[in-house]
């Protein structure tokens, strides 16, 4: 614990630092920047649940990647598993007739968005597994296919009034905010929260997961032993997906109540971000989704002070020194006895 | 002053916590075969690797000639300019390199900016046909067998003319002809005045080849043994030893080399009695074909019956093993006590009963980076139950483990790839060989690379689960460990079955001749 | 080097950088003027897209100006809630109290509608704005929308007039129905002055980048101009570099949009789509300041003269008299209703 | 292997067949002299980054931050071509910027030992805000540098073009039959095969892996210059969004 709180220390010093200079080359203070940053992120409730509802669907996508990554699979589709979740979610949450009570639709809803999701990415677990083909560049090619169908279909069928904009969802698929001043942030915080559970309990308490470890370290090792590759690839794609798919959850049911072109776009690639800066492991993934949702609300906060490009790096900034300082640290814990001795 | 000793090392080596090499002493006189032993763990090829430069050292000396430096000053490249060749026991070869690709990094022939490669690869076929090793220079090393990996190294070695040539572990997966061939080309090479160290388990080439044997266990030198015991009396170098060498010498004695080696009398095997010709078959083969490599196999394990398959490595015995596991693509018939398996998945195959050890245990049979306790559970639902993970069973099935196999160290949490080779096969055994209801089993190469101490408790456990009604196939290129383990030994020659030995004749004086024979395809039995 | 060792190096170049913010940065001078303020979030292209973001941006500059008001804005960054950003404005309060918050490109509509729910007492407006099915108008928000359709119609009419194959061509960026509107009303204007031409069409992409994608744009154009195309219209923001730099290399002509773009390729831009955000919002202030701010959507066409083609000294070897005044005819006649343009 | 070949081979062209027979004029274009300059032009940019990452690949380094050298590259190049008007000084600060990147990413992968994919993503994160921060900086303005010098539109006159076809025959001879290609590979493979021949001095193998490969991501950077200069007849869409993902 000792040496992720010293990692984590030296990893936001240093970015600190690095903020702090290209503050100064835009002619801004420090001080003034930093503080206002984290004032108005934490003391209006409004931002602060902004970075929640920020930090939600960060966090899905984060543990969409770092769930196929314990298998050995590199999802770098999030992006376009989530999109396939908003298009599901949103089109079957509008065809539900408006009465539906909340206990069917919202059901159904969640359903439909991890369907989505994790049928694209099914679809790329069995194209590695029976045909070989390389997880990273079939799920980046659907991340494509999924925008350029979703935006087809919306201009041919969802796009109501001229706008990009689809049809509203049945009201009971409408999940609650949680106030906060008025904040995006919804229900959808505790099912990720749930989601985290369900994944840290699934990689680490059942056969399912130790078979997935097994196979993302050693396949042949896994096959010997019994393991269907295969399947394990498959269903942990497809898993991954879903994942990804519930994002639209928080999107579409907790925020846009509608289908949107490019809802959520982009937060599939940070979710790559959120999976490696909490190094695979739910609860880091948790910590490193609100970091960067801290970031771009944060951001946003101080928009009027510094240029929007400066809060663009620093993100990249955060990744970089997180991973640099935690195998610093590594190794300088495991020179520091034998320099004692 | 050209000094007699060409090695007098003294070195300490930690990593981590873990002592490897607690000031252990070697001491090489120029010009000899000199044999160093002990049990995995031990820290010879560590040591080696100290002398050779490619592991730094954290404390004592290398003396080298009538230089002194420093353990933790010397480096492979220093090593390389004082000629000191080392073949590693894993291989340091690419694989996707070309054998003379691997020959010649490092000091690579270049003509007008580009590679010139043909004369080293001529070179290289023709010292494999002078020591009877032939090489292909030009096949890419990963699609060799280990074998064949290892003799291209073995002569890459040779042509690069080391000054010491360090061997660790040549003969493991060499064919029996082979290791005569390499044999006689170390003697060979010693009296042309090439200084040769040879790691090995066996006894038997320590004997045959050997002039002096260093013994390690526990990082430290307990004995030496001169095949010359007036050596010291006439000024021997082994005479001249360094501070704090207080290990014990004689001659020659295998019996007394070993009993240095684990420090104690080692347990004699005991054959297990043959099987009724009544008793059902648990394996049963017929006419299994996997590709070119293996060609209409047929073949039938009894209960309780131990067979062995011979022959050189790469006549087939990885692909008759993954057939039966279900791991490559085969034709024709596979039943696993008695139950048809042919196309079935290699998971069904585990729940006929069938338990299989793989060749490499680095390549298919380990998780590296887990735990004991994980890799003895791995994919074991028997123990760890259906979908929750019964953790207090994953724990008791690897105390249980551990005990029974003596697997050291006996943490469950130990991460594997920190293991010696001999515990890290013993997991393997481990997880495979307590299989619930074994009618069985595959094991390839099982001891291969692995310590005296650890083969026995190897082969007792293959001999306990032939007893406790399993058929057991031991795939194994030591011809010894099959003449002490099988009832009868079948010989792979081309992806065929060459012929079989076994009842009276196995146990007759020719028995090994007849299947060097077989293997080497001079006769049909 | 040691854990420790780094942190207190960190910790004292934190406080170096720190410390010489405090003390050489001034601290930025409150801004004067006791007049009205407005805050504008832009588009993920950011103010400076050469496209209708800067239009806004200029009305911004040009009200600070002219009305002395001030401006404030922010660019969010792509995946940033934009309603984040709108609200980051629209909840300032004491000193900082903001009179309009203007969110630019059709992407804020459903953001401004609920903002301008919660914030009553602040004005919204919406560039672009389409409202969300079954929302019904505001007082506080005004959407504004182009009739970028008529301007369309009327550089469609031009190049019908002007094309000596009968094929002309039009490059959009995303396929979207606000672009789609473009294509359409160009469309109609061929056809109104010659039925027997031809219109190719092409969109650059299906998410925002298809706007800032001139290679593609060079390409497609190429494309049309080997089709026998003499003259592209195109409505995709940046895009459209490479459109002019296919006519440029070919020696055919292209149309502009948005803003007068003779300048970016004086060889061959025949006339451009104006579009005056910047008017527009400059005479949202205007009511602001006149406290005559009313909700409801505003459709700004021809006849409010916020769109419309250029025809200037510049582009006057390009663009042949004879073609301006049948143009300019047809405008009137649009204005007068006997054409209706269509748009969808 | 070859059935799945074939198989590929043939459905991509049905697929090509069927469109043509759908919309005849697309073969027409296909075949015109135009299409082929557009498809050069447009493959420039792939092959050079391609290249870059195959040397890497094979070095056993992930190159995950081709992206980041691409972009910080075009904002090189235009940035120097702009300030000393000159295309080919623009080249080469393109290049420059791309091994600056490389070397940030080694120094970090390699000296620090951090993760190779974090690293390139990381940098590519960066590497987004970064150009148009600098952009910003630089010329005020977010989007777009200012107009530089290029290479003109002829094709055969733009030296980046010779450079990819010459690179794209080079860089698999180099690769297979010289002594760094085969060192490289050796890298990639097994670093610990050239510590044991004494090629790599220090016992860690990383750093073996590292020496060759810090050379190549610099060929990586010389991508940079294409869409830049290649793709367009002058440097101005050397656009911080030039990039697609």
């Amino acid at each position: 614990m000792k040496r992720e709180l010293q990692a984590a220390a030296i990893a936001v010093l240093a970015s600190l630092a690095v903020g702090s200079v290209l503050m100064l080359v835009v002619g801004v203070s420090p001080v003034r920047v930093w503080g206002t940053m984290v004032e108005r992120t934490f003391t209006d409730e409004y931002n602060l649940g902004q970075m929640l509802f920020a930090a939600t669907s960060l966090a899905l996508c984060g543990l969409a990647v770092a769930l196929a990554l314990e298998a050995g699979l590199f999802n770098i589709g999030a992006e376009g598993q989530l999109a396939a979740g908003v298009l599901a979610c949103s089109t079957l949450g509008a065809a539900l007739p408006a009465g539906t009570p909340a206990p069917i639709a919202i059901p159904v809803c969640l359903a439909a968005a991890a369907g989505a999701g994790g049928l694209v990415a099914g679809g790329v677990g069995l194209l590695k597994a029976t045909r070989g083909a390389h997880e990273v560049i079939s799920s980046i090619m659907l991340n494509f296919v999924v925008a350029g169908v979703s935006l087809w279909l919306g201009n041919e069928l969802l796009f109501v009034g001229g706008a990009t904009t689809g049809a509203p969802i049945a009201p009971g698929a409408e999940l609650p905010h949680l106030g906060l001043g008025g904040s995006s942030v919804n229900a959808a915080l505790a099912i990720t929260l749930a989601a985290a559970a369900a994944v840290w309990w699934l990689r680490d308490r059942t056969t399912w997961g130790e078979a997935w470890r097994a196979v993302g370290r050693d396949p042949a090792a896994a096959r010997s032993a019994g393991i269907s590759v295969e399947r394990v690839q498959v269903l942990a794609m497809t898993a991954s997906g879903a994942l990804a798919g519930l994002a639209a959850a928080n999107l579409v049911m907790g925020y846009k109540h509608a289908f949107e072109d490019g809802l959520g776009r982009n937060t599939g690639f940070l979710g790559i971000s959120a999976a490696l800066l909490g190094r695979s492991h739910p609860a880091g993934v948790i910590i490193a989704a609100l970091l960067l949702g801290f970031l771009q609300a944060g951001g946003l906060a101080v928009a009027e002070l510094v240029p929007k490009e400066l809060t663009e790096m620093l993100q990249g900034v955060v990744v970089l020194a997180v991973a640099a300082s935690v195998p610093f640290v590594a190794r300088a814990r495991a020179r520091a006895p034998k320099e004692a001795a | 002053m050209t000094r007699a000793l060409a090695i007098e090392a003294e070195v300490t080596k930690r990593y981590g916590a873990r002592t490897v090499l607690a000031g252990a002493t070697l001491a090489v006189r120029r010009g000899t075969v000199h044999a160093l032993v002990g049990e995995n763990g031990a820290g010879k090829s560590t040591l080696v690797k100290v002398i050779a430069g490619i592991v730094r050292g954290d404390g004592g000396t290398l003396g080298l000639g009538d230089r002194v430096i420093p353990a933790g000053d010397w480096d492979r490249v220093r090593a390389r300019a004082a000629r000191i060749g080392i073949v590693q026991q894993h291989g340091a070869s690419a694989g996707t390199l070309s054998v003379v690709e691997n020959a010649v990094l490092g000091a690579e022939p270049v003509r007008a900016g580009l590679l010139a490669l043909d004369g080293v690869a001529a070179a290289l076929r023709a010292q494999g046909r002078a020591i009877g090793m032939d090489v292909d220079p030009h096949a890419r090393v990963e699609t060799l067998s280990l074998g064949a990996a290892q003799r291209a190294e073995i002569v890459a070695a040779l042509h690069a003319g080391a000054d010491i040539l360090i061997l660790d572990e040549p003969t493991a997966v060499l064919a029996p002809v082979e290791v005569e061939g390499m044999l006689a080309m170390l003697r060979d090479l010693a009296a042309r005045g090439v200084t040769i160290v040879i790691v090995t388990h066996k006894l038997d080439e320590v004997r045959a080849v050997a002039d002096d044997v260093t013994v390690l266990r526990e990082g430290r030198t307990v004995a030496t043994f001169s095949r010359r015991p007036t050596a010291a009396a006439s000024g021997d170098p082994l005479g001249d030893r360094p501070e704090g060498f207080s290990a014990a010498s004689g001659p020659l004695d295998p019996a007394a080399i070993a009993r240095a080696m684990v420090g104690a009398e080692l347990p004699q095997p005991t054959l297990l009695p043959e099987p009724p010709a009544t008793a059902p078959a648990m394996l049963e083969l017929a006419d299994v074909t996997v590709g070119t490599a293996l060609t209409r196999a047929t073949l039938r394990v009894r209960r309780g019956e131990v067979v062995g398959v011979a022959g050189v490595d790469g006549n087939g015995q990885r692909e008759l093993a993954l057939a039966i596991a279900g791991l490559v693509p085969a034709t024709g018939a596979v039943a696993i006590g008695g139950a048809a398996a042919a196309g079935t998945s290699p998971a069904r195959r585990l729940a006929l009963g069938l338990a299989h050890i793989p060749e490499d245990r680095h390549r298919g049979g380990l998780l590296l980076d887990a735990t004991i306790a994980a890799n003895l559970a791995l994919g074991r639902r028997d123990v760890t139950g259906r979908f929750v993970v019964d953790r207090a069973a994953v724990a008791k099935h690897a105390a249980a483990r551990i005990v029974e196999l003596d697997i050291r160290p006996a943490d469950p949490a130990a991460v594997v790839r920190g293991l010696s080779g001999g515990n890290q096969q013993k997991v393997v055994v481990g997880r495979e060989l307590s299989r619930p209801r074994l009618r069985a089993v595959v094991a390839c190469q099982p001891t291969r690379g692995v310590d005296l101490g650890a083969v026995a408790r190897i082969h007792d456990r293959l001999r306990a689960v032939a007893v406790a009604g399993a058929g057991v196939l031991v795939i194994s290129a030591d011809l010894d460990e099959l003449l002490a383990l099988c009832h009868r030994i079948v010989v792979l020659l081309r992806g065929a079955i060459a012929g079989e030995v076994g009842g009276d004749a196995l146990r007759a004086p020719g028995a090994r001749a007849a299947l060097g024979a077989l293997m080497t395809g001079a006769t049909a039995a | 080097m040691s854990v420790r060792r780094l942190l207190i190096l960190l910790v004292a170049i934190n406080a170096a950088l720190f410390a010489g913010g405090w003390l050489f940065v001034p601290a930025p001078a409150p801004k004067a003027g006791a007049g009205v303020r407005v805050g504008i979030v832009f588009d993920v292209g950011g103010k400076n897209d050469k496209s209708f973001n800067e239009q806004a941006y200029n009305g911004l500059r040009l009200a600070e100006r002219e009305l002395g008001v001030v401006g404030t804005f922010i660019e969010p960054t792509e995946g940033v809630p934009r309603e984040t950003a709108l609200r980051a404005l629209a909840a300032r309060t004491g000193d900082d109290k903001l009179d309009l918050v203007v969110g630019v490109g059709w992407v804020f509509s459903s953001d401004l509608e609920r903002l301008a729910q919660l914030f009553p007492d602040v004005n919204f407006a919406g560039v672009d704005y389409a409202p969300s099915s079954g929302a019904g108008t505001l007082p506080n928000l005004v959407g504004l929308r182009f009739r970028e359709h008529e301007g369309s119609f009327l550089v469609g009419a031009a190049a019908g007039l002007a094309t000596h194959t009968k094929v002309v061509g039009f490059v959009g960026g995303m396929q979207i129905p606000l672009i789609k509107k473009f294509e359409v009303g160009y469309r109609a204007g061929v056809a109104h002055v010659c039925p027997d031409c031809r219109v190719l069409a092409a969109y650059a992409g299906s998410d925002p980048r298809a706007f800032s994608n001139p290679p593609l744009g060079q390409q497609l154009a190429g494309a049309m101009y080997d089709d026998d195309a003499d003259i592209i219209y195109h409505a995709s923001g940046k895009t459209g570099d490479g459109v002019f730099a296919a006519a440029r290399r070919r020696g055919q002509r292209a149309i502009g949009v948005d803003s007068d773009q003779f300048a970016i390729a004086p060889c061959c831009v025949m006339t451009s789509m104006v579009k005056r955000v910047d008017l527009a919002i400059v005479d949202l202030v205007r009511e602001v300041i006149a406290k005559k701010f009313r909700g409801g959507m505003r459709e700004l066409g021809l006849a409010e003269q916020r769109v419309g083609f250029v025809a200037d000294e510049h582009n006057r070897l390009l663009l042949p008299p004879a073609v301006v005044n049948k143009v300019r005819a047809l405008s009137d006649e649009i204005i007068a209703g006997k054409i209706q343009v269509p748009w969808q | 292997m070859s059935r799945d070949r074939i198989f590929g081979l043939g459905a991509a062209v049905a697929v090509v067949a069927l469109t043509f027979a759908l919309e005849p004029k697309l073969a027409r274009g296909v075949l015109s002299l135009a299409f082929v300059q557009a498809t050069l032009v447009t493959a420039v940019p792939y092959v050079l980054a391609a290249l870059g990452g195959a040397i890497t690949e094979r070095a056993g380094v992930i190159d995950l931050a081709l992206e980041a050298k691409l972009l910080f590259g075009a904002f090189a190049a235009a940035a120097v071509a702009y300030a000393t008007d000159s295309a080919y000084l623009g080249v080469a600060g393109g290049a420059l910027a791309g091994m600056a990147i490389a070397a940030l990413q080694l120094g970090c992968a390699l000296r620090l030992g951090a993760d190779q994919v974090i690293v390139g993503v990381a940098l590519n994160l960066l590497a987004l805000g970064g150009t148009r921060f600098l952009l910003q900086a630089l010329f005020g303005e977010g989007a777009n540098s200012p107009p530089c010098p290029g290479f003109g539109d002829a094709i055969l006159a733009n030296p980046i073009v010779w450079i990819a076809v010459l690179a794209s025959i080079g860089v698999p001879i180099a690769v297979a039959r010289t002594r760094w290609g085969l060192r490289l590979r050796a890298a990639g493979d097994r670093p610990d095969a050239l510590v044991a021949v004494g090629v790599a001095r220090r016992p860690r193998p990383r750093f073996a892996a590292g020496s060759p490969a810090a050379r190549s991501p610099a060929r990586a950077a010389r991508s940079c210059r294409c869409r830049s200069t290649a793709s367009s007849p002058t440097c101005r869409r050397a656009a911080a969004t030039s990039c697609s993902r």
